[in-house]
């Protein structure tokens, strides 16, 4: 309805072949990263900054690692959560070890080490497919939180694995307030986006799709499958690892292992789900859905309790949001198995066909 | 804007562009996915490859260039190559079968052409001994042709190349032969689409088309800034006015689509700003329109249809800039945001600053749906003779019924037998090698006789009835204006064609073909089974809706005391379509009324005796060129008519 | 598309006492043929004759137990898919084997990938080298696609086209790869009359324009036996017969072949 | 060595009850093709209800036929409103549809029958039999005996199921070709139905078993997770994989348990113990990578 398309037309494959080819999808998209430069820092309340925006950014980071891996190349993953664990630890040694060390730089190292790891726990998806590599990121899964756990070199001696992230600093400016680490998380998470979009639209994304929609084809056409998947799985794991060093450092400031749990791996694979597979918005979307889910329950249950004077204990209320996250996942694999990203894509071509319904 | 200069020649027009504007673009074609664009500059480049080539070749001064293909940036520059070098070019239609283009490769003595591609080739190949001449067949397109040996057989690539060389080793060559043109020299030898007999070749001057071009561009503001959509026959005198001479002379650009089948989409992206179609292809978008919405939800089609009122109420007002109260301006300001401004957008109009439409009468109800949601259409008057430029409506008074009026340059006035007749910059040279009857279409005052009989009413806006020659008189003597009625019939969404009888007979009555299209999704909605066209065509259903149309054009007949005496009386609806290709139409798709009326005696026969319905049988060709035949028992019905209002 | 031609010998593939067997059940006894420079040349067969087999076996996916492949003169026990690709063979599948999920402008796309040379790092950064090296294929993709004719679709997701058209794009992929050998598995299968005209000229015109070698498997004896140069027979994993189309047609074990099946 | 064969056989009895669990992911991916991660949430499921209905005051053997019930209900409602929606879809979509599902028990099956953490009372105590203590010195759970009894016995009642009923054929048939079950004359939803029924029986066993050990808690849900390594070793369609690999599973990881820690403590220091979580992952896997088609798996070609 709002798309004014005629006119634009493409006299070279640059502009064809743009990230959004069409004039207004740019104009909103300028205006968006407006408000979230400009427009949050100066309204959003910490509450909002802390407890909403920035984990929002950083799972939204996450679930793209993980889209990379099973929405592009289709290797599903159920680790999710051991490879941010080996982000955010890693990066924490690295600032601990490495005297002055600029903190993106131990970020890059942590994203690298993580990479390292999703690439050893790639290794089994050249030999065995589908459920069974599946179950084998769950190795993965518990074997890192063990490893974190039991090894307390990888906490510095704390008990039980805590660690509390140091302060970043840059240039003497050191990221301390809400909105200082906003911005830095929302720079950072919107740059690996951007990359991320690239490389979905690359030789490289066409590749994962190829192996994830049919593998004996794209070998015949010459894709290497070994390099093809365990790029993936690298990749991937860089996006997770770098999620995780946030994770830690910008959103919960101390972090133990068991908190890098497979329920967090879920978490992230259900917002993919709901978000849609093989799509760069989709995680987003599946990301603040999940976060918000719980609290828009929070607000709701109470009151549908006195609607029927029924009395729903806090307990109930977990086990309430259990079987919502639980029944969303099969409704959305059941109606939209692409989830929210395909939601909006259609809504988007139905303002493009407007006033025509097709 | 360039001035009218004695020695002006489309060659020369093109020197100055590429002086004047060599960034700008003068063609784009949709190629490989994305538009390829030609800047003035290269498209002088490329032209002047292509004369030398054929210059090197032996293409002569006076010689004639065959083009023939769909609208393409290179054969617009073999126009004008052949024109640099004091050559004719001759376009042909493109879809014409072999057999049809004898005549003309044989009339214009045409020792060269140049084609799109195979499919052109091949045609080419097939007639080469009916048409002795031809000697020399250069194709754009390569694909599929290079196992195929003849000797005179050149890739377009080939020539340009050839025409380097030439050019290197005469390089004034190119620019003499160029300067040697004169503004009274032939620029086009234009075939008429031949409602009777054989086509002549209507043969004009560079001045001619370079004044037409010239005063419609200044008519309409168009400059280097404008786009338009080739879409058109290049072998038909509009497409040569608004797609080469207007651009050759405004410096606007040429948009080619990337094939017949997308040039709905190709329209969308492009969005010209200038854009010509005739009533039928307008016509064909609005059923589309009606069709899409048809499936929307019931809120979004309530809004339409509330929009669309509106529309009526005041778009066109608003449009011819008229005094609206604030009220209907914001009404139509919201449904412009939500309705009008998306239409045009779906249908990539929304950039357009004039649209045209000619050929047939336009329905009202047509016209004023395209002006009412903000597209500027217009209409105009001419024929091949003139140059498609005798008429013109200008901004902010158009009316549905009129052609507007006499465009800058030209002085029209009527016969007394109703006939219009045209004096002025636009009117031929003369018909090629036809002395005979170029005298007998220009009169001694240099008048030509478009055969078209009008009325000009009191706002000095001239309106066509019918044609001269068709414009009879009825067993009472009263007059008979066949044309006009059939025009009314097709204003019907449901009625494609129309073909009224009843010169020197006491009774009027019609042949009707059905939009297909319209009346099978019009079935549907109904539940009305039907097996194909013939069954279609022939269900009492049909037959109902069918007469109701026409009993209202009889009321409205009944109102103009001229002709309400002219009412039809019976009808049938005919169980084939009517095509170019069984020559019951025109390849501009008017009917050949005299020519049906042998066709189809029996049928006439039918219902002038009565009958209540009539077995035929009659020959078709098929898409492929094959011969068929296809037979089926047509029913005939009453038509209700109506009293003269007094 | 550029022509690669190899100028050592006229015989591009040779193929000696193939045998391929799955567990127990034998797909391919002992069969040989060779395949020359610019020919076409098909494999025809009663069903489950072994013809997909074969060409599996030509590209390696899968591997014969015994006999040896000699590929531009070069002799190997058994190709690796990759690898085939890489050295100039592209194939089409019996049933067709698109990236579903993906548009058909993406699914030509990737027949350039082993063209494409561009490192993950340079692709994620986009700008330079991968984005010029993307467009440059992007135009030998276009070309591909006026081609085969199918610009119309080019944005479509492939899993929405008819099967016709899916064959198409099948047959665009294989060629984006620029390849010297073509294997075309069953390329009209399921087609209409238009649509076998069709394919039938692109072929034709991929082995006389490109001059692309072709190996070819098709049920419609009329059209192999048209464009064929020369004919393989299998029946029941062995080879009945090899030589010219008449012979070949002429040939009482082939004719017997044929009596038992309905083709 | 008596401490050893300690290990072992203890190691075998817990092995029992991981081939227990996988045996409910072996049914259904036989019949459907789909590996029910909501397996493990079906065994919570079950026990719970056995002790809810315990405790709305039906008799141990009553609500045991109650909780049957209700799993078998469970097991049709899965079929009809999740997988019965999902068919043609890709495994690993329904894969996930089954997680989603195991979420939404472990939330349902506590809101209807409770939360809070009930013992199981089959009468058998988990004490060392007495007699072979004396007579080896090797102490065996009788209650671990008995499960394993149990577990033997439903696994050969699932073998004369299987071999001599029509459903068990319609089953076996399903598995390797839907054209071929349809021709036996019972409809693919009603065998899929039936399959979740009995899964859902084996559920409630390994409900039962596991819960009179160590309470009827949210812990149950998670025994999905043990059975998981167990698959991937024995394969998914193999139900003497699953035994086997369940025994192989049990032993190495109890073996493990001893003598990996201890190793670890000398290189490393600290304490290295609860490896049980991950052990069993990677001894499968390393296991997959020497032997991708598992214990008895066969290896399958793409046919293209």
């Amino acid at each position: 309805m709002l798309y004014r398309e005629a006119g634009q037309f493409k006299t070279t494959y640059k502009s064809d072949s743009q990230i959004f080819p069409i004039l207004q999808d740019r104009i909103g998209m300028a205006l968006l990263l407006l408000v979230a430069v400009i427009g949050v820092p100066l309204f959003a309340s910490e509450y909002w900054l802390n407890a909403i925006l920035i984990p929002f950014l950083i799972f939204s980071l996450a679930a793209l690692g993980l889209n990379f891996l099973t929405g592009y190349a289709g290797q599903l993953s159920l680790g999710s959560a051991a490879f941010m664990a080996v982000g955010a630890y890693a990066t924490y040694n690295f600032q601990l070890r490495i005297e002055g060390i600029p903190f993106i730089l131990s970020f890059i190292l942590g994203g690298l080490s993580a990479a390292a790891v999703g690439i050893l726990f790639g290794l089994p998806s050249l030999r065995i497919k589908g459920f069974y590599l599946a179950v084998a990121t769950l190795a993965a899964q518990f074997f890192v939180v063990w490893c974190l756990t039991k090894f307390p070199w990888f906490s510095n001696n704390s008990s039980s694995g805590v660690i509390s992230a140091q302060t970043l600093s840059l240039f003497g400016f050191a990221f301390d307030t809400p909105v200082s680490k906003y911005l830095l998380v929302l720079v950072i998470v919107a740059g690996l986006a951007l990359l991320g979009k690239n490389l979905a639209r690359s030789s490289t994304g066409r590749a994962w799709m190829a192996v994830r929609d049919m593998d004996v084809a794209a070998e015949v056409i010459g894709i290497p499958l070994m390099k093809t998947k365990l790029m993936a799985f690298a990749i991937s794991s860089f996006y997770c690892g770098i999620a995780g060093a946030l994770y830690a450092y910008c959103y919960l400031g101390s972090v133990e292992p068991d908190g890098f749990s497979l329920d967090l791996s879920f978490k992230i694979l259900f917002m993919v789900i709901i978000g849609g597979v093989g799509s760069i918005l989709g995680n987003f979307l599946g990301a603040a859905f999940i976060l918000l889910l719980p609290i828009f329950l929070d607000i709701i249950l109470p009151f549908i309790s006195q609607l029927f004077h029924l009395p729903i204990p806090n307990s109930v209320v977990s086990h309430i949001q259990l079987m919502v996250f639980g029944s969303l996942i099969i409704f959305f694999l059941i109606v939209e198995p692409h989830g929210l990203a395909r939601l909006w894509q259609i809504t988007k071509e139905k303002l493009r066909l407007w006033p025509f319904p097709h | 804007m360039t001035k009218v200069v004695k020695t002006l020649t489309f060659p020369k027009l093109l020197l100055e562009h590429a002086k004047a504007i060599p960034k700008r673009p003068a063609y784009r074609e949709k190629y490989l996915g994305i538009w390829q664009v030609t800047s003035w500059e290269d498209n002088l480049k490329e032209i002047k490859q292509l004369a030398c080539g054929l210059a090197s070749l032996g293409f002569k001064r006076g010689m004639n260039l065959a083009i023939i293909g769909d609208n393409r940036p290179k054969l617009y520059q073999a126009m004008v190559a052949a024109q640099c070098l004091g050559g004719i070019p001759v376009p042909l239609y493109q879809d014409a079968v072999a057999a049809e283009m004898i005549h003309v490769l044989n009339d214009a003595a045409i020792s060269f052409a140049i084609v799109e591609d195979q499919e052109q080739v091949d045609k080419l190949l097939e007639i080469k001994d009916q048409a002795p001449v031809l000697s020399t067949i250069i194709y754009e397109d390569p694909k599929g042709l290079n196992d195929y040996v003849q000797s005179y057989l050149h890739s377009y690539k080939q020539i340009q190349l050839l025409g380097k060389t030439f050019s290197d080793e005469h390089p004034e060559f190119f620019i003499t032969e160029l300067e040697k043109g004169k503004a009274t020299d032939l620029s086009v030898i234009l075939y008429t689409s031949g409602t009777t007999g054989k086509p002549k070749g209507v043969a004009h001057t560079h001045q001619n088309f370079i004044r037409a071009g010239q005063n419609s561009s200044q008519f309409d503001h168009l400059n280097s800034e404008d786009n338009i959509l080739a879409y058109l026959p290049m072998a038909w005198v509009g497409d040569h006015l608004f797609s080469f001479a207007q651009a050759m002379v405004s410096g606007l650009t040429v948009n080619c689509p990337e094939s017949k089948e997308t040039v709905m989409s190709d329209m969308r992206e492009i969005g010209p700003s200038y854009y010509f179609a005739p009533p039928r292809i307008f016509e064909s978008l609005l059923t589309q329109v009606t069709i899409r919405m048809e499936d929307a939800g019931t809120i979004k089609r309530k809004l339409f249809e509330l929009a669309m009122e509106h529309a009526k109420k005041v778009g066109s007002d608003i449009l011819d800039g008229k005094p609206i109260g604030l009220i209907d301006r914001l009404q139509y300001a919201f449904y412009n945001l939500t309705i009008y401004a998306p239409l045009r957008n779906a249908l990539g109009m929304s950039k357009i600053r004039v649209a045209y439409t000619a050929g047939e009468a336009i329905g009202p109800d047509l016209f004023r749906f395209y002006r009412s949601i903000g597209v500027n259409l217009k209409q105009f008057y001419g024929q091949t003779e003139t140059c498609a430029y005798v008429c013109l409506q200008p901004d902010g008074q158009v009316k549905y019924d009129s052609v507007g009026i006499a465009a800058p340059g030209i002085e029209i006035k009527l016969a007394d037998t109703g006939e219009v007749l045209v004096k002025g910059v636009s009117v031929m040279d003369g018909y090629y090698q036809r002395p005979d009857a170029t005298a007998e279409s220009i009169d001694a005052d240099g008048f030509f006789h478009t055969g078209d009989a009008g009325i000009i009413d009191k706002d000095g806006h001239l309106r066509i009835i019918d044609r001269a020659k068709d414009v009879g008189k009825m067993a009472n003597g009263k007059l008979f204006a066949p044309k006009y009625i059939e025009n009314k019939l097709k204003f019907f969404p449901f009625v494609k064609e129309a073909v009224v009888f009843g010169d020197a007979k006491e009774a009027i009555m019609t042949f009707i073909n059905i939009d297909f299209e319209a009346i099978a999704n019009w079935a549907e909605r109904r539940h009305i089974a039907f097996a194909g066209y013939i069954d279609l065509a022939s269900k009492p259903e049909v037959y109902k809706m069918i007469g109701e149309c026409i009993n209202k054009v009889n009321v409205d007949l009944a109102d103009d005391p001229m002709l309400s005496h002219a009412q039809i009386s019976r009808f049938l609806v005919l169980h084939k379509e009517l095509d170019p290709d069984d020559d019951e139409l025109t390849r501009t798709r008017k009917v050949r009324r005299g020519f049906i009326a042998e066709k189809y005696a029996p049928l006439l026969d039918a219902l002038y005796s009565g009958k209540s319905e009539q077995f035929i049988e009659t020959k078709v060709k098929f898409e492929d060129g094959r011969d068929g035949s296809i037979s089926a028992t047509v029913r005939i019905q009453d038509a209700s008519t109506a009293m003269e209002s007094v | 598309m550029s022509i690669n031609i190899n100028p050592s010998s006229n015989t591009v593939l040779q193929l000696a006492n193939i045998s391929l067997s799955f567990g127990g059940v034998k797909a391919l006894t002992n069969i040989s043929f060779d395949v020359r420079e610019h020919e076409i040349r098909s494999i025809i067969g009663p069903n489950g004759a072994g013809k997909s087999s074969m060409l599996n076996v030509i590209n390696g996916v899968y591997h014969p137990q015994a006999g040896d492949i000699y590929f531009r003169g070069e002799k190997r026990k058994q190709m690796n898919p990759a690898e085939a690709a890489r050295q100039g063979i592209a194939r089409t599948f019996q049933n067709i084997a698109l990236f579903k999920g993906m548009t058909v402008l993406d699914n030509i796309m990737t027949g350039r990938n082993t063209q494409m040379k561009s490192g993950f790092i340079s692709n994620a950064i986009w700008v330079g080298k991968a984005r010029n090296e993307e467009e440059l294929n992007r135009h030998k993709v276009e070309e591909v696609i006026d081609f085969l004719e199918i610009q119309h679709i080019r944005k479509t997701p492939v899993g929405k086209l008819p099967y016709g058209l899916q064959k198409r794009v099948e047959l665009a992929r294989a060629l984006a790869a620029e390849p010297s050998l073509l294997l075309l598995d069953e390329p009209m299968a399921g087609m209409n009359v238009e649509e076998k005209q069709d394919m039938c000229r692109f072929i034709l015109e991929v082995n006389q324009q490109y001059g692309v070698t072709i190996v070819l498997i098709e049920h419609d004896m009329g059209v192999v036996m048209d464009i064929s140069d020369r004919v393989v027979v299998l029946d029941y994993g062995k080879k009945i017969g090899d030589g010219l189309p008449d012979e070949v047609k002429n040939n009482p074990e082939v004719i017997s072949a044929y009596l038992g099946t309905n083709h | 060595m008596q401490f050893f064969i300690e290990i072992v056989i203890s190691g075998i009895l817990s092995g029992l009850m991981y081939s227990l669990v996988a045996l409910g992911f072996v049914l259904i991916f036989k019949a459907s093709g789909v590996l029910n991660f909501a397996q493990g949430a079906m065994v919570y499921a079950a026990a719970l209800a056995v002790v809810g209905f315990i405790d709305y005051g039906m008799p141990m053997w009553l609500a045991i036929i109650a909780a049957f019930i209700f799993m078998v209900i469970v097991g049709i409602l899965t079929e009809k409103f999740v997988l019965g929606k999902l068919v043609n879809q890709p495994p690993i979509t329904l894969f996930m549809a089954t997680i989603g599902l195991s979420f939404f028990l472990d939330g349902l099956s506590p809101i209807l029958f409770g939360s809070e953490v009930r013992p199981i009372n089959l009468g058998i105590v988990d004490e060392p039999i007495q007699a072979m203590m004396d007579l080896t010195g090797i102490g065996i759970s009788k209650l671990d005996l008995f499960s394993s009894g149990i577990i033997i016995l439903l696994v050969i009642l699932l073998a004369l199921l299987f071999q001599f009923t029509k459903v068990g054929r319609a089953l076996r048939a399903v598995a390797d070709d839907h054209q071929a079950a349809l021709s036996l004359g019972i409809p693919l939803e009603n065998i899929w139905a039936i399959v979740w029924a009995i899964a859902g029986f084996v559920a409630l066993v390994a409900g039962l078993l596991w819960g009179s050990r160590n309470g009827v808690q949210y812990a149950l849900s998670l025994t999905a997770l043990k059975a998981l390594p167990v698959l991937i070793l024995g394969g998914f369609t193999s139900v003497p994989g699953a035994i086997v690999g369940g025994i192989i599973i049990g032993v190495s990881e109890k073996l493990a348990e001893i003598y990996i820690p201890p190793v670890m403590q000398d290189a490393f220091g600290g304490n290295f113990g609860g490896i049980e979580g991950w052990f069993p992952y990677i001894f499968a896997l390393l296991f997959l990578l020497v032997r991708p088609e598992g214990l008895f798996g066969e290896k399958h070609i793409d046919r293209v």
